[in-house]
């Protein structure tokens, strides 16, 4: 396997919260690497820190209240992220590692142009003049897929719909040609059709442009539809890592399994189409309250005392290289636990 | 000023930090509380405001003289501050302390009924145009844009020079009267939005007629910005009677209000300093302690804060 | 766009009306005549009467009324008994020193409210916002006239020149305003950089200068064109206080003393005045809104 | 299923026009009229589900809400129980309102933040004279127990509850009433997955304990299927299409339905599905296109200058499912 572009390594990003008495520990000792050119995608449920990990990447975590650990590592062309001169994480930050964000509303600033806003990156780190940076704008909104780009340049973010909100996101981002690009539910905020033309269009423009995308999202059809691999969290931990195929035919986290069976399908057999869903019992607990153990032993179906009294380190699941599929959870060393599950109450 | 009027200030003092201490613990439980205290100027603020109060209604035990006593015009005029008269005597021989106090009474007092009278109205008028809307709406506002277009200040000196001998209950009237056509927008703006949550929604689907729903269910969620203007409003009235007084159209001389004693010591700044220093100073503590408390208010009763 | 422009001149229009009407009303109806006060003019009861008759104070009010805005129509605003001159004229003398004072009192307030309010925000929390935060809360809670006392026993009476003299109530106003201005534009910039698109322009890479002089700022001036158009007319008319303690021959001087002497047709005039700043205050607030926020600017067209 | 006789709901002709901002003093001609509803007619038989799906702005949401009179449409009939809901009185509509009751989205909007649990599911039994005193008391708990929640969270305020358990409190103060008829208004898509299957088994349960009929209204189709008996598609504030369920999922006729079914996505790497991605945003309602509100975005291989022209009708093209597209009988 080659070197990773993005290696994250026991990433701790806590919070103070609000009256000052606790810690949330949003995210709590996540790790994981990303490829050049894959797509990863990052899910679990809202509170369980994918957020908070994607902006801790490029630090954009609001201090205070929140605060990256010493001893957390995020390595990127075989530097540290979280130990680089403000300037020096300048000059990656919309350059070689780029973010776009749910809400491509709120996202873009109101009283600038979208082609101001789109050539800003390449003006600051590239240098562009003026002029060429317009050119550049165009560019870039023909490459997303907008109508008329040479007055689209113009328009201001109010002037346009929700779908072609994200577009113009995308193509700040991608201004610079990026190596990584963050993208973080892209699509929640976005009808289903338009969710599928932004799909599309990312899939094409990481076929065209060649970066790694982090692709943050809940949804787990999105991610089975484009993502290579997949990490999922829950209480602010990885719990469960595997090539997308590995992991949506043999899910082994207790949590990715109840997740799975929380959805109902469009693609189920008319017989299983009604009727009750196998979910999850109760709900994600506060971050600053996490159980002890295995922090989702109090909502699993095959928890036991070693789950209680025990925190699991990831385990591998092995399949093929080691690494491959990694797992947090006890029932792999004692798989007969595993029962048939009833469905929720 | 005697050893009781010293202890009894020490008391009024003690008093206002029980009141601190007391009005945290009761808020403590909730999370609006803790972020008003969050605030480093709160509980100062509050502190001084209780210390005001208290002094204000206690007058009699913390004032040696009667705030219209002469003590001794011939020796004790102009007298500067001493163990006798911490504050000074004025160019009649009053002590300025015993005026400062009785003072409060007026000025606290102007400022807290105008505000009443002034909120009252406007959150009628401004509940009532942003329920019924339409044309109750359109007139209400308009009368309203008129009141903005004149200035408040211009406005009461009209009525007040114009009018001989306004006794202090018609001013307090007229300030508060002249004050609500901004609070009547907000209560409006707020009445709007409100009314379109869901929750309103919600009662009258369940079939609670119109009084229900303003009264419990839209007015409440609009009284955030209600409460912290009222408390940034008590303190402009303050000043506005301060400047009304000062241009002696006021609360009328013998009786002390803060900015008329201002007014008094005014022509005397180069011989007696401490006559306009001391009222000026208080005016602008306690002004300072209501626009922190309403700072304070503001983040408290944030209910974007509420569910977060 | 031109109909919206007109439906906000016939607004205006009405709202001044209301204004004058109302002035007139409270003026006329009020007590006591422009002779005899004990600020006014001691006159006999011959002059007395003759200027009554003279300014037909003893027609009923209505025909004074429609009198009155017939001579307004045709852009007579009266004749000033106490000054005996033309109103204009004396409106015409103090309206230009009211605006040296308001504009260099605008400028200070702004200029210097948006500066403090910029950098207290820049520094949430830490010991110059702190500091600072308090001495503007300070300054804005003081009386105004009770914070020129000081400088004004020592300089007022030894320096006689306009600059000078200018410099003072400005100061004054300036400060008192920009206090203010700096308390909102903090809280303006603190809402404006908890929003979404500030960690957009921090994820491009931009320096926290720029992405708080150029992304932020410029959102976050725009609450504060409302508070400009409300200091405007403020300052045009009701420095009443600042001019009186400054004996600055301004329109808020003239006013009060217009008052205190029973001078109808000035206090009616002052009014007018008064209401036109402050639809145009208004106007000009909603103009600005259209040049600095695009998503008016639409709207409006 | 056109107004049958088993029908508990029955809406004919639903319409609903918002006027644009108007001038001074409300008067004035309002500009731009956006057509929210127009023309909607459907029925619900008594115990099943209608789901109502479309994307954001097609006027699902008001359709729930002029059902219920918190809007008042401009035309058309709603009958619950043969009784015409558009033409109630004051206090007669206050107590159909016994009788209908809504669900919303937003849990976090839908609860009044000064009152406490216990206040809320108390308001209507007292605005009903349903109960009162210890009475109320233990209808509260009761009701709290059947929603899944412990009795004990009557003391709360709804900030201090989840996500979920205020959807649960929601659900518990519109089934506080004892109605027959819910509207459901995307009761779930506010909610983490997990508890959306929760709330969805929860409501499903209560359906079948309760007999209640539904109007599921949803952006999600994969929720609908699960949940509903019947299905309409709304655009633009029409009915594109209306069929029993599994005939719609297997077999949709209207091309925007088949272009949403397949921009679903599905949890399931190996799946091969024709995937049709639509061109364009959708038009806004204030300004729909002439002709069949669809076309400019429709990918269907037919489309002619008739569907630019002649808006299509809402009509059967097979045993019990109803299209409005010119081209129905060759789906795409």
């Amino acid at each position: 396997m080659t070197e990773p572009l993005l290696r994250v390594r026991d990433l701790k990003t806590y919070f103070v919260t609000e009256h000052g008495s606790g810690t949330a520990r949003a995210v709590d000792g996540v790790s994981f690497d990303l490829h050049a050119g894959e797509t990863l995608g990052l899910v679990g449920e809202s509170g369980c820190g994918k957020t908070v990990t994607s902006l801790s990447v490029l630090r954009l975590i609001p201090e205070p209240p929140g605060h990256i650990r010493p001893g957390s590592f995020i390595e990127f062309a075989g530097r540290n992220l979280l130990t680089l001169a403000p300037r020096e994480l300048r000059a990656i930050r919309g350059n070689q590692i780029a973010m776009i964000f749910q809400e491509p509303m709120t996202s873009l600033n109101p009283v600038f142009t979208v082609g101001y806003q789109i050539a800003e990156a390449a003006i600051v780190h590239q240098r562009l003049s003026r002029r060429a940076a317009r050119t550049r704008a165009i560019e870039m909104l023909k490459l997303v897929g907008i109508p008329d780009p040479a007055q689209g340049v113009d328009h201001y973010p109010h002037q346009m719909s929700g779908g072609m909100r994200q577009r113009v996101m995308i193509a700040m981002a991608l201004v610079c040609h990026p190596k990584v690009l963050i993208a973080d539910e892209p699509t929640t905020a976005l009808d289903v059709t338009i969710q599928a033309q932004i799909l599309e269009l990312l899939e094409r423009l990481q076929a065209e442009l060649g970066m790694a995308i982090m692709l943050i999202t809940h949804d787990l059809g999105v991610v089975a539809g484009s993502a290579d691999r997949v990490v999922v969290m829950y209480a602010g931990q990885v719990v469960e890592q595997a090539p997308t195929p590995e992991l949506f035919a043999r899910p082994l986290h207790p949590y990715t399994e109840g997740l799975l069976a929380s959805v109902p399908r469009l693609d189920a057999p008319p017989a299983r189409a009604r009727g009750r869903l196998h979910g999850i019992p109760g709900q994600v607990p506060a971050a600053s309250d996490w159980p002890g153990g295995c922090r989702f032993h109090p909502r699993c179906p095959y928890a036991w005392d070693r789950c209680r009294d025990e925190e699991p380190p990831l385990l591998d699941a092995g399949a093929g290289e080691p690494g491959t599929h990694t797992v947090r959870c006890w029932l792999l060393t004692e798989p007969q636990r595993r029962t048939a599950r009833a469905p929720l109450p | 000023m005697n050893v009781w009027n010293w202890l009894a200030v020490g008391g009024a003092a003690v008093l206002a930090l029980v009141v601190v201490a007391e009005i945290r613990r009761r808020t403590g439980a909730r999370a609006s509380g803790r972020r008003f205290f969050r605030h480093p100027t709160a509980a100062p603020a509050v502190f001084v405001l209780a210390f005001f109060v208290t002094v204000a209604l206690a007058a009699p035990l913390v004032t040696p003289y009667q705030p219209y006593f002469q003590i001794d015009i011939a020796r004790l005029a102009n007298h500067p501050p001493s163990t006798q008269n911490p504050l000074g005597t004025d160019p009649l021989s009053r002590d300025v302390w015993s005026r400062l106090v009785y003072g409060a009474r007026i000025s606290l007092g102007i400022g807290a009924i105008a505000m009443l009278v002034a909120v009252t109205t406007g959150v009628v008028v401004g509940g009532v145009a942003g329920y019924f809307r339409r044309w109750v709406d359109a007139t209400l506002m308009r009368l309203v844009d008129v009141g903005l277009a004149m200035p408040r200040m211009f406005m009461l000196l009209m009525v007040v020079a114009l009018w001989e001998h306004v006794p202090l209950a018609v001013l307090v009237l007229l300030i508060g009267l002249t004050g609500w056509f901004g609070t009547s927008r907000l209560v409006r703006a707020e009445v709007l939005s409100v009314r379109e949550r869901e929750f309103v929604a919600a009662a009258r689907a369940l079939g609670a007629e119109p009084g229900r729903v303003i009264f419990r269910h839209v007015l409440p969620n609009a009284a955030a910005p209600i409460i912290v203007s009222a408390a940034l409003g008590i303190g402009n009235v303050m000043l506005l009677e301060a400047g009304l007084s000062f241009l002696g159209l006021g609360v009328p001389s013998p009786a002390p209000s803060w900015g008329n004693m201002i007014a008094d010591g005014f022509p005397k700044m180069a011989v007696a300093p401490w006559c306009a220093t001391f009222p000026g100073l208080a005016i602008s503590l306690v002004v300072m302690a209501l626009n922190a408390v309403g700072d304070a208010l503001r983040d408290a009763l944030d209910p974007r804060k509420e569910t977060a | 766009m031109a109909a919206w422009l007109v439906r906000r001149l016939a607004a205006s229009i009405a709202i001044v009306w209301a204004v004058v009407t109302l002035t007139f009303l409270i003026v006329h109806l009020a007590h006591g005549s422009p002779c005899g006060q004990p600020d006014g003019l001691p006159v006999s009861p011959a002059i007395c009467a003759d200027l009554t008759r003279r300014f037909g104070l003893d027609k009923p009010i209505s025909t004074q009324y429609y009198k009155y805005l017939g001579a307004l129509l045709h852009g007579d605003l009266g004749w000033s008994i106490a000054l005996q001159r033309p109103v204009a004229a004396a409106l015409a003398e103090a309206l230009p020193n009211t605006f040296a004072l308001a504009l260099t009192a605008l400028i200070l307030d702004f200029a210097l409210g948006v500066a403090l309010g910029v950098y207290q925000a820049a520094r949430e929390r830490r010991f110059g916002d702190i500091a600072l935060g308090n001495v503007a809360l300070f300054v804005n809670s003081m009386p105004t006239f009770w914070l020129v006392l000081c400088p004004q026993v020592h300089a007022f009476s030894c320096v006689a020149d306009f600059a000078w003299h200018l410099t003072l109530p400005a100061l004054t106003l300036g400060l008192v305003g920009a206090a203010g201005t700096a308390r909102y534009q903090r809280a303006a910039m603190l809402e404006v950089v908890r929003q979404d698109f500030v960690r957009t322009a921090r994820a491009k890479g931009l320096r926290e200068r720029r992405v708080l002089l150029r992304h932020a700022l410029r959102n976050a001036l725009l609450p504060l064109i409302t508070l400009f158009g409300l200091t405007f007319p403020f300052l045009l008319t009701g420095a009443v206080l600042v001019e009186t303690v400054f004996a600055w021959p301004g329109m808020g001087r003239l006013a009060v003393t217009a008052i205190l002497q029973r001078d109808y047709p000035i206090v009616t005039a002052a009014a007018l005045v008064a209401s036109v700043m402050v639809v145009l205050g208004n106007l000009l607030a909603d103009a600005l809104y259209g040049v600095a926020d695009p998503r008016i600017r639409v709207r409006a067209t | 299923m056109t107004s049958s006789a088993a029908a508990l709901v029955d809406v004919q002709g639903l319409v609903k026009h918002f006027p644009g901002e108007r001038g001074a003093f409300g008067l004035g001609r309002p500009r731009a009229v956006v057509r929210a509803v127009d023309d909607v007619s459907f029925a619900i038989a008594s115990g099943q589900t209608l789901g109502l799906v479309g994307e954001s702005g097609c006027g699902k949401s008001t359709v729930g809400r002029t059902i219920l009179r918190l809007i008042e449409p401009d035309a058309g009939r709603v009958a619950i129980d043969g009784v015409n809901v558009l033409t109630l009185g004051g206090r007669e509509l206050r107590a159909l309102r016994r009788r209908m009751q809504i669900v919303f989205q937003d849990p976090y909007g839908s609860l009044n933040p000064r009152l406490t649990v216990r206040q809320t599911l108390a308001e209507p039994l007292a605005i009903h004279h349903l109960a009162a005193g210890a009475d109320a008391g233990r209808r509260i708990a009761a009701l709290l127990e059947e929603v899944g929640l412990d009795p004990g969270f009557a003391k709360s305020y709804a900030h201090e509850l989840s996500g979920g358990q205020r959807q649960r409190v929601g659900i518990a103060r519109a089934l506080s009433v004892e109605p027959q008829f819910l509207v459901l208004d995307e009761p779930v898509s506010a909610l983490d997955v997990s508890v959306q299957a929760q709330v969805l088994n929860l409501l499903a349960d209560l359906q079948q304990r309760r007999r209640l009929t539904y109007l599921f209204i949803a952006h999600d189709l994969a929720v609908v299927k699960h949940v509903a008996d019947h299905v309409a598609v709304m655009y633009l504030g029409k009915i594109v299409e209306r069929a029993p369920g599994p005939q719609l999922y297997a077999a949709p006729r209207h091309p925007y339905t088949t272009s949403l079914l397949s921009a679903v996505p599905v949890p399931d790497p190996k799946a091969q599905r024709p995937r049709i991605v639509l061109t364009g945003d959708v038009p806004s309602p204030a300004q729909p296109p002439p002709g069949c509100p669809f076309h400019p975005r429709c990918p269907h291989p037919k489309k002619d200058a008739r569907c630019r022209t002649e808006p299509p009708a809402l009509r059967e093209v097979a045993p019990g499912q109803l299209a409005a597209c010119h081209y129905a009988e060759e789906p795409l």
